[in-house]
């Protein structure tokens, strides 16, 4: 196995972008870091900087605003990178599909950007701390 | 004050209103033209006093419609102040922000998705649409699909 | 200018691993006192007015509930409530209570939420960790009850999509007591330390008046002694059968709004049991065939402060117009009045205090008078720390962590 | 080790110039240090953990963090100061590598030294800071400024006391200059010699960039402020110069201060338990302690410890001039 992709996967450092959620898959990330489920055991951390990232957590419909600001973070954030769509919004818009603010999935965006980029999914409204985990492991494993 | 002092107090601004219903004891819809929101909005926010709540803007085809809502705590009563706005291609109305700052991001909101000018209100930029959002192009109008 | 304002501010900017929303907040100081604040909303706006427009009544409550996640049970309720008023339907008596019990429980999960992040703002992280810790079997609760920990999609028109099994309600008073020690103990460690005393009274003071310019709701409104509360004044659901009180603080300050909330929680439990005892028993919701013409206005307690929504009907199967008003779009505002001619270590503070839905507060910058971004959040959380720390020192106090408090 | 340092005296066929290489690149120098240093920065993360409840990372945990990070693209900011941007974290190892290796090398063969080394240790622990700021100064970025500002007035505020502290180590050891003849002493056993540890120990928490003195740095993730905008392979650089201080710095406390680093049987056992007891000592200032603010922190070094080492001076003096070691 490559080393790099190999390291990336016992390491992954992670910088979490809210691009219009409503908050819930943001707890539940937050969640994911309290005793319950303290996620530092697999080595992801959350980071402040994009630049330090391996991983960007996208949550949100991506509008119109704030995709402006999410193509500036995933330039920011040094490749190899995955990014995890975590919800239902950021997946496929999910049920603001209609909305004239929305420019999202956020899929859509990302590949706009770079039609190479590595994503994943995690849906469900919100998903549980449980499944994002899960999601990220899964996503991991199949590097 | 009780909801009959209340209707007694909204009854002192009849003049100014063009209807008052009372659907239920505690929701009063009132409705005005244009030029008196001002002072109707004064005498509801000082006089009553009530509380602000939020603004409503409607696209009502043939003319624009701004519900003031109004929340008398005593009584749990809602007040709804209805103004119209007939003037469908230069839509304007004097703000409220001046003696509500509490109305300063629903005006400017309003502003952003129907293109209603609020006229005297001191920060009318753009507040809820992105950047690089069209100018003029009003969202919440019924002309305009996704 | 502006370009130049929030390029370093999102490029470099303040993300944090708490932040949530993306409402970005720039602040003007003048040496180390805060001048003008303003705010860029935008971020987070998602139509979902216009897109409310586009569904049917029924699907409605399931869009509004995502409005924002902490909130995800006020807001279907305002807005069920507001096209029950235009059909003329009356939700069976259980569903009422049902509808109660899940309010009180999200009122009880958010307001530890809250305690937990104002604990991380003023640098006790532990009371974060635990925070949150107890604010689990909430969401296990929650998640027995209505299948979701959070976006719980219960309310419909009529009644509720779910109903509490009467077997679950020994399990929940139990939980409830776990829940009321843990809370017990939490308040206790909040309100008798002196540190807090100090870092917190006195700063961010929202004055009654300027209260009541601002239009405030919730805890914000009643820490400054504005004893308004829609549960008791416009009652809904089971509220005007249940015995509680409406908790108020005259000072206005930070400190204020923290004994509010944390006090409201017992309240939250106390109704909760109330309600589970009164439990009337039969169906929990009614058919609803259609809904008429007409307008209507749906108000709820959220944990923040009212939800308000606007309904109107033209007799189809879709609304003309559906407003809903969230209980920080006044309370945000509110920051022009008490974080103004604030030291700039305060800020964070004061902006938290608010619970604006409830991290906007990690999107600021401030500027000097050129429009220069000289200090980010991370700056503003830092100067908060230390000045809880400098207070503690002044007061003759040990350097003491949040691990030797009697908590846990 | 034991093992590893045998062997190593056994090669002394080699040529002179790939033995000192051999010196610096492999045992005593980079690559044992990086060893030591990332297991040592394993137990600060573990520790943490453990008082927040939580389980915390695996072992092999920082190895992996800087082997992706060397796997990872480097990202230059665009109004950076390139060449310096880039230098700066090379020279921060280069001088962190040189000092440890003069460190391990002086405590395995006492006989090899020069007078006055130790002043040029305590020139090499400057160092590091000095490409920090010089890296985050070059990095263009506003926070990384304010990190800056932060990090030079640390610097000048903890310097003072520390070299008053190694004044009063070379007072009691009777003007010694010579880090391997100070290591035959412990300092600590008297009054001046425990407050000069004290001191140099919160001035090492600072160099560090620990709580309480991690003002430069936020405190969610590594080097917030000042290594904002460092990315890949040019972070691994930092962070291995930040585990290698872990060991060198610690190293350089149990030298001066608690007898030196014996080289076999006991005197090896002693000199880990040592530079174990200062780990801890570090860590447990970084939990126990909240942050304090940079004016505070320049007071606190000024005045307190200026003041405290400027009797510990005298007091040595005294104790030296009437044969009264334990002042």
């Amino acid at each position: 196995m490559n080393w790099k992709i190999w390291s990336l996967k016992k390491s992954p450092w992670v910088f979490h972008v809210n691009v219009g959620a409503c908050n819930n898959c943001d707890i539940e990330i937050v969640n994911c870091l309290t005793p319950k489920f303290d996620v530092e055991r697999f080595g992801i951390k959350l980071v402040g900087s994009p630049r330090h990232a391996d991983a960007l957590l996208v949550t949100g419909v991506g509008t119109r605003q704030a995709a402006v600001r999410l193509r500036e973070v995933y330039r920011q954030t040094p490749k190899p990178c995955v990014v995890f769509l975590i919800g239902a919004c950021p997946c496929g818009t999910g049920i603001f599909y209609k909305g004239y603010h929305v420019e999202g999935p956020v899929d859509k965006i990302l590949k706009e950007e770079d039609p190479n980029a590595i994503i994943a999914y995690v849906p469900g409204c919100p998903p549980k701390p449980e499944a994002i985990i899960s999601g990220v492991v899964k996503a991991l494993a199949a590097l | 004050m009780n909801q009959q002092e209340l209707n007694g107090k909204i009854s002192q601004i009849k003049d100014r209103l063009t209807a008052i219903e009372q659907p239920l004891p505690n929701r009063v819809y009132l409705s005005c033209e244009s030029e008196n929101c001002y002072s109707v909005n004064k005498f509801l926010f000082e006089e009553v006093p009530a509380r602000f709540v939020i603004a409503t803007g409607i696209d009502a085809e043939d003319c624009f419609e701004i519900i003031y809502h109004y929340s008398y705590d005593q009584t749990g009563c809602v007040i709804n102040l209805k103004v119209f706005i007939r003037d469908r291609e230069k839509p304007a109305v004097e703000s409220i922000t001046p003696f509500l700052p509490a109305a300063e991001w629903i005006e400017r909101e309003i502003h952003d998705i129907l293109g209603i000018d609020f006229i005297n209100h001191p920060n009318l930029r753009r507040l809820i649409l992105a950047d690089d959002w069209p100018d003029g192009v009003y969202p919440m109008r019924k002309e305009v699909k996704k | 200018m502006k370009k130049s304002v929030k390029k370093p501010v999102l490029a470099v900017g303040p993300f944090h691993p708490l932040q949530e929303e993306m409402e970005f907040f720039q602040l003007t100081i003048e040496g180390e006192i805060v001048t003008d604040i303003d705010v860029r909303l935008s971020y987070n706006h998602r139509g979902i007015e216009k897109i409310s427009e586009g569904l049917q009544f029924d699907q409605i409550p399931f869009l509004v509930s995502r409005i924002c996640g902490i909130c995800s049970a006020s807001h279907p309720l305002a807005y069920v409530q507001a096209v029950e008023e235009i059909a003329g339907v009356k939700p069976p008596e259980r569903a009422l209570y049902v509808r109660t019990i899940i309010n009180e429980f999200e009122r009880i999960h958010s307001h530890l939420l809250w305690a937990g992040l104002a604990g991380h703002f003023i640098g006790y992280d532990t009371v974060f960790m635990w925070a949150w810790k107890y604010r689990e079997p909430v969401l296990d609760l929650l998640e027995e009850i209505t299948g979701n920990r959070n976006n719980y999609g219960n309310v419909r028109i009529g009644g509720c999509r779910e109903d509490i099994p009467n077997e679950l309600i020994p399990k929940i008073l139990k939980e409830l007591d776990e829940i009321e020690k843990k809370t017990e103990m939490l308040t206790k460690a909040i309100l008798d330390d002196p540190v807090l005393h100090a870092r917190l009274k006195g700063v961010g003071v929202l004055k009654k008046e300027d209260a009541i310019k601002y239009a405030v709701a919730g805890p914000t409104a009643r820490g400054s002694g504005i004893a308004i509360d829609v549960r008791r004044d416009d009652p809904y659901a089971a509220y005007a059968d249940l015995d509680w009180n409406v908790i108020t603080q005259p000072e206005g300050d930070v400190f204020a709004k923290a004994v509010v909330r944390l006090l409201e929680t017992f309240e939250s439990i106390k109704m909760v049991r109330q309600a589970l005892k009164k439990l009337p028993g039969g169906p929990v919701s009614v058919e609803v065939k259609e809904i008429p013409p007409g307008e209507a206005i749906g108000r709820a307690e959220a944990p923040r402060g009212e939800t308000f929504h606007y309904v109107r009907s033209d007799g189809g199967n879709r609304p003309v117009r559906h407003k809903a008003r969230a209980p920080s779009y006044v309370n945000v505002p509110s920051f022009k009045a008490s974080c103004i001619g604030q030291h700039i270590s305060d800020v964070t503070l004061t902006l938290a205090a608010v619970d604006p839905c409830y991290s906007c507060t990690e999107r600021m910058a401030v500027l000097d008078s050129g429009g220069k971004v000289i200090a980010d959040y991370d700056m503003l959380l830092r100067l908060s720390r230390e000045k809880t720390e400098h207070i503690r020192k002044s007061l003759g106090l040990p350097k003491k962590k949040m691990e030797d408090l009697p908590i846990g | 080790m034991g093992a590893v340092f045998e062997r190593k005296r056994k090669g002394k066929k080699m040529s002179e110039p790939l033995q000192s290489l051999f010196w610096i690149l492999v045992f005593p120098g980079f690559l044992f240090t990086v060893f030591v240093g990332l297991v040592a920065s394993w137990i600060v993360r573990k520790v943490s953990a453990l008082v927040q409840w939580r389980v915390g990372p695996p072992f092999a945990q920082p190895f992996v963090d800087v082997v992706k990070l060397v796997g990872k693209e480097i990202l230059v900011p665009k109004d950076a100061q390139q060449t310096v941007f880039l230098m700066a974290p090379i020279i921060a190892m280069a001088t962190v590598m040189l000092l440890s290796t003069m460190l391990w090398r002086i405590t395995i063969d006492p006989a090899k030294v020069f007078v006055g080394d130790i002043i040029v240790a305590i020139y090499l622990m400057v160092l590091p800071s000095l490409a920090l700021i010089l890296g985050a100064s070059a990095s263009a970025s506003p926070h990384a400024a304010i990190g800056t500002s932060r990090e030079m007035k640390l610097v000048m505020a903890y310097e003072l006391p520390l070299v008053l502290a190694f004044i009063v180590v070379i007072i009691k050891t009777g003007g010694q200059l010579s880090l391997a003849a100070i290591a035959q002493h412990t300092p600590v056993l008297s009054i001046s010699g425990a407050l000069a540890f004290l001191v140099s120990l919160l001035a090492v928490q600072a160099k560090l960039g620990f709580v309480p003195f991690d003002i430069a740095e936020a405190e969610t993730e590594l080097g917030g402020g000042v290594l904002m905008e460092y990315s890949g392979a040019l972070l691994a650089i930092w962070k291995i110069a930040q585990a290698m201080m872990l060991v060198a710095l610690p190293l350089f406390l149990v030298m001066v201060f608690l007898g030196g680093f014996g080289t076999a049987g006991g005197a090896l056992w002693a000199g880990i338990g040592k530079y174990v007891l200062v780990l801890v000592l570090v860590i447990l200032i970084k939990n126990t302690n909240p942050r304090v603010r940079i004016d505070q922190a320049m007071k606190f070094f000024w005045v307190h410890c200026s003041l405290a080492l400027a009797a510990a001076v005298i007091l040595a003096i005294v104790g030296n001039s009437y044969g009264l070691s334990w002042l």
